[in-house]
């Protein structure tokens, strides 16, 4: 079977590494072919590539605390560049501080993405959420 | 550019001020003369180089917290708490990402949206956008010295707003803040960048003004053998020198086997006096801070205050001159007021009951600074000679060939071939050299500390080690071990 | 009573033992063979001498918390939380202090009034009025080894109850629980009444079963120099051996000097064992434990996370086999379920940093050995003298005497000429000796340390620095300075 | 001017031994005579000290948390004793746990004690109650 495609990176003027190599490495050997564009990408970027290698998902890492600023209109922006129900998902310490939760996660939702994860998800966790997504069995 | 490792002339650095000043609206209101003047008045307890010393020469550590909200009011109001309620004894001023990417008009919009939302949508005070006079506002409504902390590869514009405005210390370096921080800018660029800043802190010198300059020490934070982070921080003291500066601050992220960080302190003071008497800077003060544990936090907050008070601890037997210090919200967000001066106060107990006290030397801390000094010195010699004796162009050089090799660097410009991992005791090694130049007695001695280790848990060498590591922390524990070990 | 350091025989044991139970009547339902058949299912994981012998071997600390109410169902929840969520390795059952003074009348006011107000009244668990089946509800509920802890000079039926309900380990020793929980019981009875508790672990080892035993190290918990401890918990092995107790825990409460506290732990388990081989108990098991800071607690929450995280690092560099944990809200009351997991959690995750990592031996540890062997064996040998051969005796007479003098005690058997204050290190030295057997050098150096403390503080070697040390801790330093010092 | 007196102790099965000694200290120092019946005492024990030496107040110390059993009913202890309207005061930590200050003070105030004091009270707040309470002007 063909492998899925996911782009990869990390929002905005963020430049935390290393979970994003984490990221990259336990999912390539999970199976995905992955697109890394980096730390300190802007949502172009994630698009972009998304579209030049008609990828199945796009995974936004930000930690720093700036991802609701940096993560607004990136569905929109999906849409209007024709990548049509990609799957949208967003992880890291995604906002600034310590705030509850489930508010948190609506914030996200409600901009379009279809799974948000909290600080400190393990990788098993977005990998099982992917699969059953992208339907895939092993 | 024409990058050496040579003070700049004033005509150079003059014609360059005009460009730095003119890339934002508030770089205008910068008024050298005035600054002086403005800095002249500042009391002796509020200048961040004097108490620096003094706190050298009395032997104590001192508790500097991070912090920084974006707006003015706001931002006053948390360095207040810090200070008061906190106890902290050395003031920062976080400085928000998107001012670290030079990207001011995206600071407007964080500014214009947290006065709405009632909360910082910004990471950090954006300095620039407030000017001098907001730097000024800042610094005369708390009561000790201030600091800028941030990771700017281009600093020039903040490091002329942030003096101006009275704080007399600013972090970072050409390496330290562009590796760990940037993904293409070229170390050229911000080496280049950082002699400015470090040149205006020259200048202030000249005028009878001490302003501190901090090197960052713990770089990504995340399992930096000491010997790399070390020689990043004696490179940056000699940059700095060379423009003029006095009072520096070489930095040391906590690694966690407390043998390996107390003799990373000493070695890193002891090799920083050394090369700056060796290259002919002899007025320098040099002072030290340690960095507690910069990785991944556990997220319980308890478990964070073991993490933070064993920072404050090694700190103290190390006889760093200042710490700083974590808070128990790390592994989630930036800390609320009160969270941070948790932190801090945690931080304070554990080094008063340490006060005085040093860990004494023994054969295994003597060979561990013995070993850190080596390596430190191997990367150094070999920049030297790449440079033919002009160290920052071997930093070029050496960057690109990977004789220094920050692991986790998210710059192109980092070689990205070494791999560190915890021995045994939790000491970190190299995993992989890369191109570093070690000597075969050195490479084999970290080959055989992580050999023992990978006997005590019946698997090999390797890479896993390393991904186990950087969660181990996270998970409650210093090693990454596999379960059951 | 005729005491001496023998063996009591079976025909006293079991006479004394009838007496015993009939003073309570949950006494009637202690069955030494029935419990024996008992103890024996005690699945391994939940014998604390096992416990504890198999951490010693793999050299690691264990973490124990301090606990207990009023109610059994209560007490269970306390217990489960602290295990489960705080992550605590072995369990107590702190005993509440109207048992410890034998009035079993006003526990049953004191559980009485818990059931109507709906929170404990009592500050521990009344074991002894709960009876076998209490202790065993208790036991059977629990995943880990349970011991009892309390304070009570004579605790003959509280040790028949708790060890027939299940529980593998008992604290106390007829000085340790005496002397600072006692006004105006005698040595020699407190003495014998131990023997009693001792003899019946004895009984129980003859029977195949393990029970560890744990002299009390603290003491008052108030600046007890580490000799004066050490001595003191020496005793208490060597005449809980003789009664044929076999798992010996000896222990010592922080003082705050690290290199003290960790020579201190050394000493004491070093000197344990040489006793117990010089007078020929062979085959017991020697473990450690070590309290976090006993004295006066800061009442600040961050601050009490800095005292118990720095005694968790100390009690791990030492190499203790477990470590007593402190509370965030030491210096308030007794802790929620809550605060007492929070503590465990900064202790386990400070443990856990330091796993596998000891204090290396230098000329300053090396040095606090000695002078604690030196001290220590001055006190024994004199009470061996005053007893002609016999501890036990030598022990009632030494410390009438003076020879061993427990600071701040409140017994009127206690000497109390002695007057610890700190040098300027933060070690705790003797200022007065009293009547303490010292060798002239061992004074000398004591005197020379708090001088050079005087010197520096620019005042007289004195009373006035006990004072302030008492309340050091308790404002957030180590050692009582005056102001401005 | 003759000295006042006061009667010292901890009270019921409470064995905390430091403060007391400290409290024994600082109030001979500040000129009272202190009469100290130590730790481990019962009521009888304070109204016995104070009846023989005709003192003017109690200081009671409870430290280990059963303080609110032991002190019951010990104002009418006082009064049938014949030590009318006596100064008693009451500190240390005085029941179990932390508890909210206003009520505990409360609990105690109602119990007929003329001052309660928190956790950790320095001495010298004490001696300035007494004063103001004995009317001695230094
Ligand atoms: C190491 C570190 C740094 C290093 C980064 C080095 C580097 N280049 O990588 C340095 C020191 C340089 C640094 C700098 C800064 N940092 Co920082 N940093 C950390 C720290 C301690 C650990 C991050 C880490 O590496 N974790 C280990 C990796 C493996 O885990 P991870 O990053 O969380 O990623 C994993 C999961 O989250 C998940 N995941 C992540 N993304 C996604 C996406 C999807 C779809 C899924 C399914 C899963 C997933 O999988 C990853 C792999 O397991 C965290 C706090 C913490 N976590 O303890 C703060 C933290 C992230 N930093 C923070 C901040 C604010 C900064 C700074 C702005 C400085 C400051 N103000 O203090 C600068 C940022 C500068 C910039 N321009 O970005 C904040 C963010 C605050 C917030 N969100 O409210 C944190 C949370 C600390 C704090 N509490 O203040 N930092
Ligand atoms: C040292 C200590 C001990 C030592 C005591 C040695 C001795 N014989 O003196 C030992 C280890 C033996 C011990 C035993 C116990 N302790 Co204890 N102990 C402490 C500790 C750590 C310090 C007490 C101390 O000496 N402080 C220093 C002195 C100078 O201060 P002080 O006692 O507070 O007194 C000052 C002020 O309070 C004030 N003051 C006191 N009384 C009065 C009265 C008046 C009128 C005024 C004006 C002022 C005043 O002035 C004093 C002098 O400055 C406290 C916690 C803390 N404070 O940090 C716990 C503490 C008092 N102990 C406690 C307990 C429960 C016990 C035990 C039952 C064991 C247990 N369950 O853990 C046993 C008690 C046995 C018994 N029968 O009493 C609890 C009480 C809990 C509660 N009230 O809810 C405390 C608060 C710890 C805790 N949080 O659990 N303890």
């Amino acid at each position: 079977m063909e492998k899925k495609k996911v782009v990869l990176g990390v929002i905005g003027s963020d430049c935390h590494a290393v979970g994003n190599k984490i990221l990259d490495y336990s999912l390539t050997d999970a199976g995905f072919e992955v697109i890394n564009i980096g730390v300190l990408s802007p949502q172009e970027d994630f698009i972009n590539a998304a579209i030049e290698t008609n990828a199945d998902a796009i995974l936004v890492s930000s930690l720093y605390g700036h991802g609701e600023i940096d993560c607004r209109g990136m569905r929109e922006k999906c849409e209007e560049a024709g990548l049509k129900d990609i799957l949208l998902y967003v992880g890291g310490n995604i906002v600034v501080g310590k705030q509850d939760w489930n508010e948190v996660k609506q914030r996200f939702l409600d901009m379009g993405f279809d799974r948000v994860y909290p600080p400190g998800t393990p990788v098993e966790e977005g990998i099982r959420d992917l699969k059953e997504d992208l339907n895939i069995t092993e | 550019m024409n990058l050496r490792n040579k003070r700049l002339s004033d005509e150079e650095f003059f014609k360059l001020r005009e460009e730095v000043l003119a890339s934002w609206p508030t770089g205008k209101d910068v008024d050298l003369q005035e600054a002086v003047d403005y800095l002249k008045k500042v009391p002796e307890e509020k200048n961040f180089a004097k108490k620096l010393r003094k706190a050298k020469e009395e032997g104590i550590t001192l508790a500097q917290p991070r912090a920084g909200v974006a707006l003015i009011d706001k931002h006053i109001e948390l360095l207040n708490h810090l200070s008061k309620e906190g106890g902290a004894d050395l003031l920062p001023s976080t400085i928000d990402s998107y001012t670290r990417q030079n990207r001011y008009e995206e600071c407007e919009v964080g500014i214009e949206e947290s006065i709405k939302a009632g909360r910082s949508l910004l990471n950090g005070f954006p300095a620039v956008n407030h000017g001098v006079k907001g730097c000024r506002e800042v610094f005369e409504s708390v009561d000790k010295p201030l600091q800028a902390r941030h990771g700017t590869p281009d600093s020039r514009l903040l490091a002329e707003i942030i003096h101006a405005g009275g704080w007399t210390s600013n972090e970072g370096g050409g390496i330290s803040y562009n590796i760990p921080y940037a993904k293409s800018v070229s170390i050229e660029k911000s080496l280049y960048d950082w002699q400015y800043c470090d040149r205006l802190v020259g200048f202030y010198e000249e005028n009878g003004i001490e302003i501190n300059r901090e090197p960052f020490g713990p770089l990504t934070g995340t399992l930096v053998p000491p010997s790399t982070s070390n020689a990043v921080a004696i490179i940056e003291a000699l940059l700095a020198a060379e423009q003029g500066v006095k009072s520096i601050t070489v930095g040391y992220g906590q690694c966690g086997n407390l043998i390996q960080d107390v003799a990373a302190v000493r070695a890193l003071e002891e090799q920083t006096e050394e090369y700056l008497k060796k290259y002919g800077y002899n007025d320098c003060v040099v002072t030290t801070v340690f960095h507690q544990w910069m990785g991944g936090f556990p997220a319980d907050e308890s478990k964070a205050f073991g993490v933070i008070s064993y920072g404050a601890a090694t700190a103290a037997l190390a006889g760093a001159t200042k710490v700083i210090v974590k808070t128990p919200h790390e592994a989630i967000g930036i800390p609320t007021k009160e969270a941070n001066a948790a932190g801090i106060k945690a931080t304070k107990m554990t080094l008063n009951m340490l006060e005085g006290q040093r860990m004494a030397m023994s054969k295994e801390l003597e060979l561990e600074i013995s070993i850190i000094k080596a390596e430190t010195n191997c990367m150094l010699d070999k920049l030297f000679e790449l440079g033919k004796g002009d160290l920052a162009i071997g930093t070029v050089k050496g960057i690109e060939m990977g004789v220094i090799d920050i692991p986790f660097g998210p710059s192109k410009y980092n070689y990205g071939k070494m791999l560190p991992a915890r021995d045994n005791q939790g000491a970190v090694r190299y995993l992989m050299t890369g191109n570093i130049p070690f000597t075969k007695d050195l490479i084999d001695f970290n080959r055989e500390r992580l050999e023992e280790r990978a006997k005590f848990e019946n698997r090999e060498v390797g890479f896993q080690m390393t991904v186990d590591d950087i969660f181990a922390v996270g998970k409650g524990k210093l090693i990454g071990r596999p379960e059951g070990k």
